[in-house]
């Protein structure tokens, strides 16, 4: 099947358009079919992507302004295609779990419409059609937040889709540069991002053009400072809308970073690691210690999103195999456990409609299940090895390692201060006893929270013990990548920061 | 002598007569003559430098403004009508509805 | 002593004078008919205007590039004819749309048919010259005109809106024949391909003076163009206009004033005149920046959509500042999709307008009207959603490509900054068009009548929408063929 | 053997499972059964496993690949050899012991399918622990080991307590394994690979100062799990959970981990003599700090805990020193004794519905006889006589630090002997003779069930008789560690012993005889000295003063002030700033037309001015 892609992308918002049609009693059953049909089109994905070749497969292009350059260009390699499977599959337990009431009928036809854009982010290889799934995807998720949200919502919405609007744009300013470059160099007009990979350009042009895309995608990460929209999105949101977020739309920045300007600048790269590093330490650091702070117990998991997502852009910067494998793994688990957290939390919200942590207390003795999944979850969160993000955060950490020793000493803070927030969390709304009395008699989860959060729980424990299916892949990828990184790489000190397989550099 | 230049300034002082008048003025009335003033004002330069250059272009654009000046006079005097006929007024104070 | 002038008749080359007056022959056919019987049905003229378009179209499409006629005064280069098929297919656009379900007083009369045709003619006579007088006249008629077809929506504020409109605009045809005396005298000549000449011989002696003729026309044509400060009047004729011809407004006349300003500021830029580039630099950037945040404070859609569309003439002004093929090419692609998206908008009011103002003492369409608009119509909801983000340069809705493909000019061009004042005023200008997403979205309904959002409604008027809902949501596949077009057209004319 | 090593290593996770499967049942007794019996299928395994490897041969396999990136792969490997086995025969004794006895001991809980689901599972971490092959592996035991005694400290979570408790100590656990990740990754980076084999191979070839980071980082990890100072703290709180608990992972597995780690790595400690000696002062000190607070504690369990740290502090001055096999000996006896003592203790608890101050028992010893046995068995042991085990690798540590000339730690230790010994008497005295002062708390303390005494007398058994397989150990051991033989004259060697003996049995004595007449008075409890030592040197509550408020308060301020007053409201402020100037440059719309003329003319004017004198180069 050639254009697996192409169905990929368009299923679900085909799917979301006829859904107009189908009636408000069956909606449920429609959505959760046609993301279970997708979920099961990216595994198809999986299962025929032949894991040994590092370049992009199941390559699609369509002419689409060509006298602009601009081809509608998709593929996947390693390092897309589990983010791709992460969307179908978030997307699919989301729908599981999805508690909403009110205009349902719309918001799966918003949450279809969004899986499309999702997808369609990971799999574009053309910087304007990334660009637009990337813009698209606020517009569902501004209705999502906007529609279902809490109190603040219309503010949080609003604020959302400007802050990161506004930033996508300078990165646009940046890709008109970058095709405009290309084109002089050339004197073919291309956004095509593999062809901008080749481009090697002197120095402190990659800076300036590191500096525009980076931005636009630091606040998507959202990289300290950039990253208030972030808590009042997830403060504000339904459950399905952070659960999306944190899992999906948080990696389209991380993801962006490892796509974009690390193999076009790999100069530029190394030149601003230690900005981005430190600027990545205040993110775990500064966001875990506010997180601790934190009443509400959403907003604890939103913050600790952001410290983790600090770890990841380290990773991503590391320029090793083994540090940019585990970003991108570390992307995967984050997405499966802050996900699965959001869940939770959502799940008691449901039940009390309050999420703050005074408010609880001995929920452990109430409900049982629920205190089990979410302990579980909490561990994985932290790091426990034999959960995904230990694999993840090991990873990342181990490869920054060779790039900086104090700041991977500083960066390791967030094993301790990651425990500290989630477990104090835990402690207050699970552990202690029952004070309240509208706590006494919750139900403990239901059928469709239960499913939807084991499979969650199944997932992160069974790449936690072997991940080498999934990280295999993205290895290859990775190590391709890099190697290309080191060549490409004009200045000695890219030359020397950027290690290839230790096996390659002792081939030199 | 009367030179080019004289019918110039001359030209200039009345653009600038009629700027003033369409500045200062609160009547629609008077509005449309500074108007006029000014659209005269040029037609007394392209004449002029048409007739420096030996050219008839100038002219023709002389003739031109005053066509267009006319059925400027037309169609304006045919909206302050209706103004006048609605409000009773034609002060340019009366026609604040629409601001901000 | 003057000599006799024998012209020929093939000197004359009439053909291109063609389409303007198969506009004006149709206008007075109109009237001819008005005369005959009265009390014709608006359906009639309606189509007979449509036909009339579609015949100018072909006359238009019959005429040769390069051509020149009429004592020379007439020139069909690329963008003549590019102009003219983008304004007379808005005018076709826009004519149906007076085929509302309620009677309006204007459109019962034929001479708002008549009128239509010879503002188009007026718009077709200014930008088929480049002789500084049938440029005048030109807009002088479709001034004249536009400011009776205002007026004609007989309500007090349009007479207002009228008023204001026809003072300016005096005033600005004033700074106009100023501007054009001064480059006559300094040049001996109103043709603006002679002007270029001599200046280029003189090597640009009287600078000083040229750059004051400069300003007047500058004046002149950022008054047509709203350009802050001249842009003053916008807002407020546009609230006073019905919001179909406000639509109408937003997008032919500036097309036809872009035009000029091609040709006017074009030679000077392309001989290095770094005054005129820099001043428009300036003019560019506060035009773009001032208008939006002056539409972020609006309570009022159409006046918001009067803001905006002067943010969006100003990004399109900075095509002509920059001046390369490309970036004209730009300006036109850009144009096209502004086209289809702000018709749309406005059509979107205008099928909303109600006879008595039942939200707000003052304005037809205050945001308050669009509350929870999403759970009683739900579609028109997403397509007046659709216009809005596509104005806010959402990818991939059709002005996304125009705004791409000018802030691209502006790169190559090494106009970096520009691109980036341009990408922030981008951000900016989403607050206020996702202002009405929010209300129409996230807002809880004030009312259940659905029909307040359909007071006009019909069938022709749906079609309309429904084709600029079409057209915004599928615009890349139409950029390419499109920009071909314009491309061959723009490099033909030498731009 | 392969099937051994899996099953001693697979048993009790199955175990495990199962009985989470009724985790949310009422009590179920088959889950107890069920994992207890899983748990000796292991111990028989792992006793196997050591008879095979006695004679120096090795069990090595490697289950699946784990993680592999770039040039970094872990596998599943595990490794049996003689320090492994040892550790597993430890750790499955002691478990399935514990086991038995908290069949009883858990009797009426209500959660005592979850209990044993996580003892159970933290048997698995621990077996992971001790038989990886490689650093990661080990690293999964340890968070899992400390997983599994964060959920087992917190058992009882509707205290606040124990809740509290539970969290400490996996923090601090957390904070020392930083540096032990950050030991893993140097190693990575500078050997290539974190199996032992390959990393030892090349200890000779690398840089002395890289070796002294790398020793030192592991170090730091393994201080937080063997509670050295200053992480100390958390393994007195940890008391909070079921007594069965204290006496597996707080005593006899789970805090050895970090001496188990330095024996393990000894390659790399015995060539860095600078972070060893660091190793040995610190035990020693802990050592003697340690027995200085259980001197005065009130708190059964406590002064049981603290006597564990001190017992820490031993083995680590014998690893210090390089006698890695001593430190294993003594991990191997205390581990028996020291369960044995806690599980004394649990049944004391029992009895005195879970009364833990001491001076409020006394005379027990008529009630609950075979208790008294066993722990005075327990604590003569601990207290090193002969011919109990404890004697044995105590002396064995004393005259090491003896023989390596390290004569200040060899005082340290030895005045501690006589510490423990003197504690160690404290309680059985106050808990087991002199007044009933129960009776006056209303207490009506019974004997525990016969079975979990029987479970109880393998410990005891070991804990008299382990010291005489001296001999048969050090044959096994020094196929993988270093045994050497310390050079000390016989004259020497019996001095130590009989100055050893002296303090210890000294220390005996002034307990007996102190707390027989009725202890110390009133008085002595209003030093400073009892009070420095009663509140741990107060060192708990300058953590509290010091790091934990100062750090919710500055996390407060960084939230509160910074991120909402600073970082947010300067994006707010910018959006609002730019809303402001549109609601200012609203004046230009005034909607009058001699005002907006006046626009125009301001426009032609500026312009006008520019085109003058504005007049850039061509």
């Amino acid at each position: 099947m050639d254009h697996i892609l192409s169905v990929l992308v368009f299923f679900p918002a085909i799917a979301g358009l006829l859904g107009f049609v189908v009636s408000k009693e069956s909606i449920r059953a429609y959505g959760l079919s046609v993301a279970a049909i997708e979920f099961l089109l990216s595994l198809w994905l999986w299962f025929s992507f032949d894991g040994s070749y590092p370049g992009f497969q199941f390559v699609e292009v369509l002419p689409l302004i060509p006298s602009f350059g601009i081809n509608y260009y998709l593929g996947v390699d390693g390092i897309s295609l589990f983010i791709v499977v992460l969307s179908t599959f978030i997307t699919l337990v989301g729908m599981i779990a999805l508690s909403v009431e009110k205009d349902l009928k719309n918001m799966i036809i918003s949450l279809l419409f969004l899986e499309m854009t999702m997808v369609g982010v990971f799999v574009s290889l053309d910087a304007i059609v990334f660009y637009v799934f990337w813009e698209l995807s606020l517009v569902p998720m501004l209705y999502i937040i906007g529609a279902w949200g809490g109190n603040l919502r219309i503010y949080a919405a609003i604020k959302f889709f400007l802050y990161t609007f506004a930033g996508s744009l300078i990165m646009l300013v940046g890709m008109l540069v970058m095709a405009y470059l290309y084109h002089e160099a050339t004197g073919v007009w291309s956004f095509s991002i593999t062809e901008w990979h080749r481009l090697i350009l002197p120095e402190n042009y990659q800076i300036w053009l590191f500096i525009a895309f980076f931005i636009g995608l630091a606040i998507k990460v959202p990289m300290f400072p950039f990253h208030t929209w972030l808590p009042y999105a997830h403060g504000q949101a339904p459950t399905i809308g952070s659960v999306i977020l944190a899992a999906v739309l948080l990696k389209m920045g991380t993801y962006g970073l490892v796509r974009l300007p690390l193999p076009m600048f790999p100069d530029a790269s190394v030149y601003m690691i230690f900005p981005v590093a430190i600027l990545s330490l205040i993110m775990i650091i500064y966001t875990a210690m506010v997180a601790y702070a934190q009443e509400d117990m959403k907003q604890v998991i939103a913050y600790s999103s952001i410290s983790h997502m600090g770890v990841i852009v380290l990773g991503t910067f590391a320029m090793n195999p083994e540090g940019i494998t585990g970003s991108v793994f570390f992307m995967l688990s984050h997405g499966i456990v802050s996900g699965a957290l959001f869940m939770l939390v959502g799940v008691i919200y449901d039940r009390r409609h309050t999420k703050l942590m005074s408010e609880f207390g001995g929920l452990a003795h109430v409900m049982p299940r629920y205190g089990t999944i979410m302990g579980i979850m909490v561990m994985a969160s932290v790091g426990l090895p034999l959960t995904m993000s230990f694999v993840g955060e090991f990873l990342s950490l181990a490869g920054f390692y060779q790039v900086s020793h104090t700041m991977t000493i500083l960066a390791g803070t967030s094993i301790i201060l990651g425990a500290v927030y989630m477990l104090s969390l835990y402690k207050k709304s699970f552990f202690g006893e029952v004070t309240k009395e509208e706590n006494k008699n919750l139900k403990d989860l239901d059928g469709k929270e239960s499913m939807a959060l084991w499979t969650l729980v199944l997932v992160t424990v069974w790449l936690g013990v072997y991940p080498k299916p999934v990280l295999e892949p993205i290895n290859t990828s990775v190590e391709s990548l890099v190697s290309f990184m080191h060549k490409k790489a004009i200045t000695k000190e890219a030359k020397e920061v950027i290690k290839p397989k230790v096996i390659e550099r002792e081939a030199e | 002598m009367i030179t080019l230049s004289h019918y110039l300034i001359l030209s200039a002082i009345l653009f600038s007569i009629g700027l003033v008048g369409v500045y200062r003025r609160k009547n629609l009335l008077l509005l449309l003559f500074s108007t006029e003033i000014l659209l005269n004002a040029v037609n007394i330069g392209f004449a002029a430098i048409s007739k420096f250059y030996g050219d008839l272009t100038g002219q023709m654009f002389a003739f031109f403004i005053v066509a267009v000046a006319a059925s400027e006079v037309a169609v304006g005097l045919g909206l302050m009508i209706v103004w006048y006929k609605r409000r009773g007024t034609l002060d340019i104070d009366s026609m604040q509805s629409m601001h901000g | 002593m003057l000599e006799p002038i024998s012209v020929s008749m093939e000197s004359l080359n009439l053909g291109t004078l063609a389409p303007m007056l198969v506009a004006i022959a149709g206008g007075l056919g109109i009237l001819i008919i008005d005369l005959i019987k009265k009390d014709l049905d608006k359906t009639l003229y309606v189509m007979l205007s449509i036909l009339i378009l579609v015949v100018d179209l072909g006359a238009v499409f019959g005429q040769r590039i390069g051509d020149r006629g009429f004592f020379d005064v007439m020139l069909i280069d690329g963008i003549a004819v590019l102009s003219q098929i983008v304004i007379l297919a808005a005018s076709m656009l826009f004519i149906p749309l007076a085929l509302t379900s309620r009677r309006f007083h204007e459109f019962s009369y034929p001479e708002f048919f008549a009128l239509f045709l010879f503002m188009v003619a007026g718009f077709q006579f200014m930008v088929a010259s480049d002789n500084l007088i049938l440029i005048f006249v030109g807009l002088e008629t479709a001034s004249l005109a536009l400011y009776t077809l205002i007026a004609l929506h007989n309500r007090e504020r349009s007479f207002e809106a009228a008023i204001k409109y026809f003072v300016m605009g005096a005033l600005a045809a004033g700074f106009y024949v100023m501007g054009a005396m001064i480059f006559y005298a300094l040049t001996g000549s109103v043709e603006l391909y002679k002007i270029a000449e001599v200046l280029k011989a003189g090597d640009f002696a009287n600078m000083t003076i040229l750059l004051v003729g400069v300003s007047f026309m500058i004046a002149a044509l950022g008054f047509k163009l709203s350009m802050v400060p001249f842009h003053t009047w916008t807002p407020d004729v546009y609230e006073g206009a019905s919001a179909t011809l406000a639509g109408y407004m937003s997008v032919v006349p500036k097309i036809a004033g872009f035009v000029v300003a091609m040709r006017i500021f074009g030679f000077l830029i392309q001989s290095d005149v770094v005054w005129v580039r820099d001043v428009l630099y300036a003019a560019v950037v506060i035009t773009m920046t001032l208008a939006n945040i002056m539409a972020l404070v609006q309570h009022d859609v159409k006046r918001m959509l009067a803001f905006s569309s002067i943010s969006h003439a100003g990004f399109v002004m900075a095509a002509i500042m920059i001046g390369t093929t490309q970036a004209n090419s730009a300006l036109f692609l850009y144009w096209i999709m502004f086209l289809f998206t702000n018709l749309g908008a406005f059509a979107m009011l205008w099928v909303s307008r109600h006879k008595d103002k039942v939200w707000h003492d003052r304005f037809d369409h205050p945001y308050e009207k669009f509350s929870g608009m999403i759970q009683i119509k739900p579609v028109g909801a997403v397509i007046m959603a659709l216009f809005m983000l596509s104005l806010a340069g959402v990818p991939p809705f059709s002005l996304f490509w125009g705004k791409l493909y000018v802030m691209s000019a502006a790169v190559n061009s090494d106009y970096i900054v520009l691109a980036l004042i341009m990408a922030i005023n981008s951000a900016i200008s989403v607050y206020y068009y996702l202002k009405l997403i929010v209300y129409m979205f996230l807002k809880d309904p004030t009312q259940n009548e659905g029909t307040i959002y359909e007071q006009n409604t019909s069938k022709p008027l749906q079609t309309i929408i429904g084709f600029s809902a079409f057209m915004t949501v599928f615009a890349v596949v139409a950029v390419e063929p499109i920009l071909e077009i314009i491309t061959t057209y723009v490099q033909a004319s030498g731009f | 053997m392969e099937t051994y090593l899996y099953t001693a290593l697979f048993a009790p996770l199955v175990g495990s499972l199962f009985a989470a499967l009724f985790a949310d049942k009422p009590k179920n007794l088959v889950t107890g059964i069920a994992t207890s019996t899983l748990l000796f299928v292991s111990w028989i395994s792992s006793v196997v496993l050591l008879l095979h490897v006695a004679h120096g041969e090795e069990v090595h396999v490697k289950l699946m690949d784990w993680i592999h990136a770039g040039g970094l792969v872990i596998p599943f490997g595990f490794i049996v050899d003689q320090v492994t086995a040892t550790m597993m025969f430890v750790v499955t004794t002691v478990s399935a012991v514990v086991h038995v006895y908290s069949i009883g001991y858990m009797d009426h809980d209500k959660s005592f399918n979850r209990f044993f689901a996580w003892l159970s599972a933290f048997v698995f971490s621990m077996m992971v622990l001790v038989m990886s092959d490689n650093f990661a592996g080990l690293f999964i035991g340890w968070e899992g080991v400390g997983l599994c005694s964060w959920a087992l400290i917190g058992f009882w979570y509707h205290k606040e307590s124990a809740s509290w408790a539970a969290n400490e100590a996996f923090i601090m656990n957390r904070i020392a394994d930083l540096g032990m990740l950050i030991g893993i990754f140097l190693i990575y980076w500078n050997f290539g690979s974190l199996q032992y084999d390959v990393v030892f191979e090349q200890v000779a070839d690398k840089d002395h100062g890289l070796l002294m980071m790398v020793t030192a980082f592991l170090f730091i990890g393994a201080m937080g799990k063997s509670a050295q100072f200053p992480l100390h703290t958390w393994l007195a709180d940890a008391m909070e959970g079921p007594t069965p608990v204290s006496a597996l992972i707080h005593a006899a597995t789970m805090v050895t981990a970090g001496v188990y780690l330095v024996i393990r790595a000894n390659p790399l400690y015995s060539v860095v003599p600078e972070v060893s000696l660091f190793v040995a002062s610190l035990g020693a000190f802990v050592a003697m700090f340690a027995a200085s607070m259980a001197l005065v504690n009130r708190d059964l369990k406590r002064i049981i805990a603290y006597s564990t740290l001190s017992q820490l502090g031993y083995m680590f001055v014998a690893a210090g020193v390089g006698a890695y096999w001593v430190a294993l000996f003594h991990l191997m006896t205390h581990a028996f004794f020291k369960a044995l003592l806690f599980l004394g203790a649990g049944n004391v608890m029992h009895a005195m519905d879970d009364e833990l101050d001491i001076f409020k028992m006394g005379g027990l010893a008529k009630k609950m006889q075979w208790t008294m046995i066993l722990m005075t068995i327990a604590s003569v042991a601990l207290a090193g006589i002969y011919p109990f085990a404890g004697f044995f690798s105590k002396d064995k540590i004393l005259e090491a630090a003896f023989a390596t000339d390290h004569y200040v730690l060899w005082t340290i230790l030895w005045i501690t002997a006589g510490l423990t010994a003197f504690y160690s008497f404290r309680l059985v005295m106050l808990v087991f003779f002199g007044e009933e002062r129960y009776k006056i708390f209303g207490y009506h303390p019974h004997e525990a069930y016969r079975f979990m005494l029987w479970a109880m007398a393998p410990l005891a058994v070991l804990a008299v008789i382990a010291g005489f397989f001296e001999h048969s150990f050090v044959h096994m051991i020094e196929h993988v560690l270093p045994v050497e033989e310390h050079h000390i004259s016989t004259f020497t060697f019996w001095t130590l012993i009989i100055v050893t003996q002296a303090i210890a049995l000294g220390g005996i004595g002034f307990a007996v005889w102190k707390y027989s007449k009725g202890g110390f008075s009133k008085k002595w409890e209003e030093t400073f000295i009892y009070q420095l030592l009663f509140n741990q040197y107060y060192i708990p509550k300058i953590y509290d003063e010091y790091i934990c408020k100062p750090y919710g308060e500055l996390s407060r301020i960084f939230w509160k002030d910074l991120d909402l007053k600073i970082v947010d409201a300067t994006v707010d402020f910018i959006a609002t700033t730019i809303y402001k100037s549109g609601m200012v440059s609203r004046v230009v719309q005034s909607g009058n037309l001699s005002n907006m003329l006046r626009w125009m003319g301001v426009g032609l004017l500026i312009l006008l001015l520019a085109a003058i004198f504005y007049s850039p180069v061509r």
